[in-house]
């Protein structure tokens, strides 16, 4: 699904963030991303999505090497993974609804036949009376919750989330946490960045979770050392 | 990197959930759709100073420019006989298109304003005038003044061209002022919509990022923006182009036998003329804009 | 809800350390500059047009107009008692300004191109003319025609104004329409200045409302605004009357002579008016932002 | 320092966020707010350093009501005020040393004499490599660390962060707790929004902090049962 081969990769000219990577996730797997603030965890799940690309080393997205995609190649590999941003982007002048919607508008489909999942899902993150605020008027956790819901309402092959319950209460974090393990169930992969260890040492009671560490620029499945 | 076409067609014909992506800038829309309005304003000027310049350097290119007057003062008995060496003279003067000696009718009304029509000008010591027609490559001047002294004394030549040729060039000149003027102002409203094009796709890098971060494809993109600025500028025109008009035909009409000046405005066809300022607007913001979006998004990922 | 005064001195000598919050928007940085250049450069245009014109309606409404002719044809013993009569009758018209008989030298000299110097012009019944300058308010021509013809059955009068005011009137006209396209510009730069300020306010929101968090008076704010956008108009304006003056400098020189055509351009003093050009585009971008700016900061807490 | 009495606010037409809440937030004191995420813990922060003015009710800041004041007088008021945004608002043109020492040439102070200061303050939130990096091209919980640097930077009397740590590792949390009590020891007010509750919990064992918790629009103080 997401193969990566002896990556190494490095912001312009400052020292390599990471180094030799070489990682498979398998289908239908559910990760966990952990590590200290500026460890790279971002950049990472950023070159799982193809935002980055690196020099050094291949990135097989779906059993193709995203060097040699086109720009409507990566367009229409982003259809077939959901990603939350750390920094929860939307489209601020559109509605909470037509933001989730949005990656349907984006394929060219009509957002219409969408509508209920959409009510279902802001049911499930207690958001249905925000169905028509904007962006800018929700709170740090309302973002969150609005951006997994967008990542999750094509139901993609992957999900990739980054830091996804940092804004939000504990209760609502294992809500979250209950969405993507029922999609992780019908066969999606879940990546997913976090620093809260509680929270993963919870979830692996629950699903059978792998956790990657980055630590020195090297990324290690983690045991139970947690 | 290649990217699917999209043609002025489907800019026009739109596609209402690409378009609403774009944020609507109120300050953006306002700018564009003002600049395109005073650039079609001025446009629309522009074209009346040409057009009428044009008409003008027409008219006296063909009426004042190109003619000579020889003068025939000799005594009464030899001006038959000058006049007809004269006209031969010119006949084989390069340069020369035709000539004719007046006929007393014409001599006549020629100085009525001075003696008033009862003038008994066969009584009078009048001397004959010849009129001379230049071809475009013109004589010379001084050439045919020495010939003329050596075959008939009394024919003195007047050569208006002189004169009125710097007229002619004049005008010739101001047309091609209307012509930069027009060419200064696509070129100004080209690169204002451009900057403007630029500035609101900088100003938007965050909702480009996140289209791009869901699966949207460059066209999708670019067409919004390119489709909210093509728009806005043609808009912007159709109100410059109709207030310049406006603004014309409220000035009083020129009458054709006063010369330029009162003459300034269209006549005719002219009128249509303006009505091409919007869509070249139209088609400068699309090209503009395509340009500006697709060189953009090519820096994201 | 009380600002500062800040004037265009401090804005001029500027702050470094307010300068550097604004962020250096490439595209709205050319976008203002290029507007600012592009409109002093047609504004250098619209000046030399209107001063151009404006030397022209001067020329003809003092040379050419005011004045007509009085043509006296009558048997010679009769011609000196009829001029009398006629002058007599001039000076009791009311819209006559001065009126005066022509010398026979003046005669001679208007008639030698028809009949050469040598003319006798003693000899020829060639008629008086009487010269008539007009006061501002003008006389009634039909009204002095009747009265001529009583007293002085042989004269005519030959009314030049009638065709002259036109063109005059017309001088005036595009002499207004210079003032018109020198206005149209003029609020066209603020008007572009303005949207672009008030496009870069909204777009740079966040960094106003991170000053506002960390305790920036609006002032600074704004200062450091309207600093930006007004040094950068100073130096589009700059640009474009350069460009502008060095154009026009490259023109042919017009000859005074030859009238408004081959004249246009600027003359003597008039090139200092171009000077004119830049510091009223920064004056306009100066309060154009700042009210842009107070504006803006006004809504955000 | 900071007062309340009987404030109510909403957003728009939208419902009551709180009603009724009257409290006083003493000099010296170390305040934790908590409460589910949309609960209103940043619209109570906003109200206590004037982003926003409750239509109802009286905020006094140092001892004088919120709405006497004019625009001037509410910019010098927030140089007595750190805050860090739960958005983390940085002027993204300028490097993290001139934002950090922003504060200071708002106030119209010449920054250069902070250089130390600013050198210490990066290197205890360990970014100190990170001194010219624009805020664009730093990592979540690194501009969270800036943001927390910049409200400190003036040692203002009051502090107030808005989930500092929600992008950071719980070692970086502890780390940036330390500032915060030693500040608090020097007699700064702090008042912290989280919804981490293992932070609360860990600081009460090494602070006398008080916690106040959102709910159903009311502002109470949590006893023992947090
Ligand atoms: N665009 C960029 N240009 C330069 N450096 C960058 C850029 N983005 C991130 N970095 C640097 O790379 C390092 C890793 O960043 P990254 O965002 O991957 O960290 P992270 O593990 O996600 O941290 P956090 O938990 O704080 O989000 C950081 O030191 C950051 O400053
Ligand atoms: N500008 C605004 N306009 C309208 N509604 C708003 C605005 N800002 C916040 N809200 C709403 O007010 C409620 C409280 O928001 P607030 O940001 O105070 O919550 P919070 O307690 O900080 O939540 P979180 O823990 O998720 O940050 C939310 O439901 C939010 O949608
Ligand atoms: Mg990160
Ligand atoms: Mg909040």
């Amino acid at each position: 699904m997401i193969e990566l081969e002896d990556i190494s990769y490095s912001y312009g000219k400052g020292p390599d963030l990471l180094s030799g990577v070489s990682l498979s996730l398998s289908p239908g797997g559910f990760y966990f991303l952990t590590g200290p603030s500026g460890a790279g965890k971002s950049t990472f799940l950023k070159l799982c999505y193809g935002e980055l690309i690196a020099p050094k080393g291949t990135v097989s997205l779906f059993g193709r090497d995203v060097r040699d995609m086109t720009r409507d190649d990566i367009a229409r590999l982003r259809r077939r993974i959901g990603v939350v941003h750390q920094d929860c982007q939307f489209v601020d002048h559109l509605s909470v609804t037509e933001n989730i919607a949005m990656p349907i508008t984006a394929a060219g489909q009509d957002p219409g036949a969408a509508t209920r999942d959409i009510k279902e899902l802001l049911a499930w993150i207690g958001l249905s009376a925000k169905a028509d605020a904007l962006p800018p008027h929700l709170s740090g956790g309302e973002r969150q919750r609005v951006a997994l819901a967008r990542a999750v309402i094509m139901s993609p092959d992957v999900i990739i989330a980054d830091e996804p319950t940092g804004n939000v209460d504990w209760e609502m974090s294992l809500r979250l946490m209950r969405l993507l393990t029922e999609l992780n169930r019908m066969g999606k992969t879940i990546v997913l960045a976090t620093h809260d260890l509680t929270l993963i040492r919870t979830m692996k009671q629950q699903v059978s979770a792998r956790v990657l560490r980055i630590k020195d620029s090297r990324v290690a499945l983690a045991g139970a050392d947690l | 990197m290649k990217v699917t076409r999209f043609g002025i067609f489907t800019v026009l014909i739109g596609d209402r959930r690409a378009d609403r992506v774009v944020p609507p800038s109120r300050g953006m829309a306002r700018l564009t759709e003002f600049s395109a309005a005073a650039m079609a304003f001025l446009a629309v000027f522009a074209i009346a100073l040409s057009s009428a310049t044009g008409r003008l350097a027409d008219r006296w290119a063909s009426e004042l420019a190109r003619t000579a007057t020889i003068r025939i003062s000799a005594p009464p008995g030899q001006v038959e006989e000058q006049t007809r060496r004269v006209l031969e003279v010119l006949a084989t003067t390069p340069g020369v298109g035709s000539a004719r000696a007046l006929t007393a009718e014409e001599q006549r009304a020629l100085l009525e304003p001075w003696f008033g029509p009862d003038l008994p000008i066969a009584a009078l010591p009048v001397p004959q005038l010849v009129e001379v027609v230049e071809t475009g490559a013109g004589f010379d001047s001084d050439g045919l003044q020495l010939r003329l002294r050596g075959e008939a004394p009394g024919a003195i030549l007047d050569d208006h061209t002189r004169w009125r040729r710097p007229l002619v060039q004049a005008a010739d000149r101001l047309r091609w002022l209307g012509f930069f003027v027009m060419g200064l102002i696509s070129l100004t409203t080209g690169a204002i919509i451009t900057l403007a094009a630029q500035a609101a796709m900088a100003a938007n890098e965050k909702v480009i990022r996140t289209l791009r971060l869901v699966g949207a494809r460059d066209v999708f993109i670019a067409r919004a923006f390119v489709r909210r600025f093509t728009v806005r500028t043609f808009l912007g025109a159709c109100i410059g182009t109709g207030l310049g008009v406006g603004v014309m035909s409220l000035l009083p009409p020129g009458d054709a036998d006063q010369g330029f000046l009162t003459g300034f405005g269209f006549s005719g066809t002219d009128w249509l003329l303006p009505l091409l300022v919007p869509p070249l607007a139209a088609a400068v913001a699309f090209w503009s804009t395509r340009i500006a979006a697709l060189r953009r998004l090519k820096g994201l990922t």
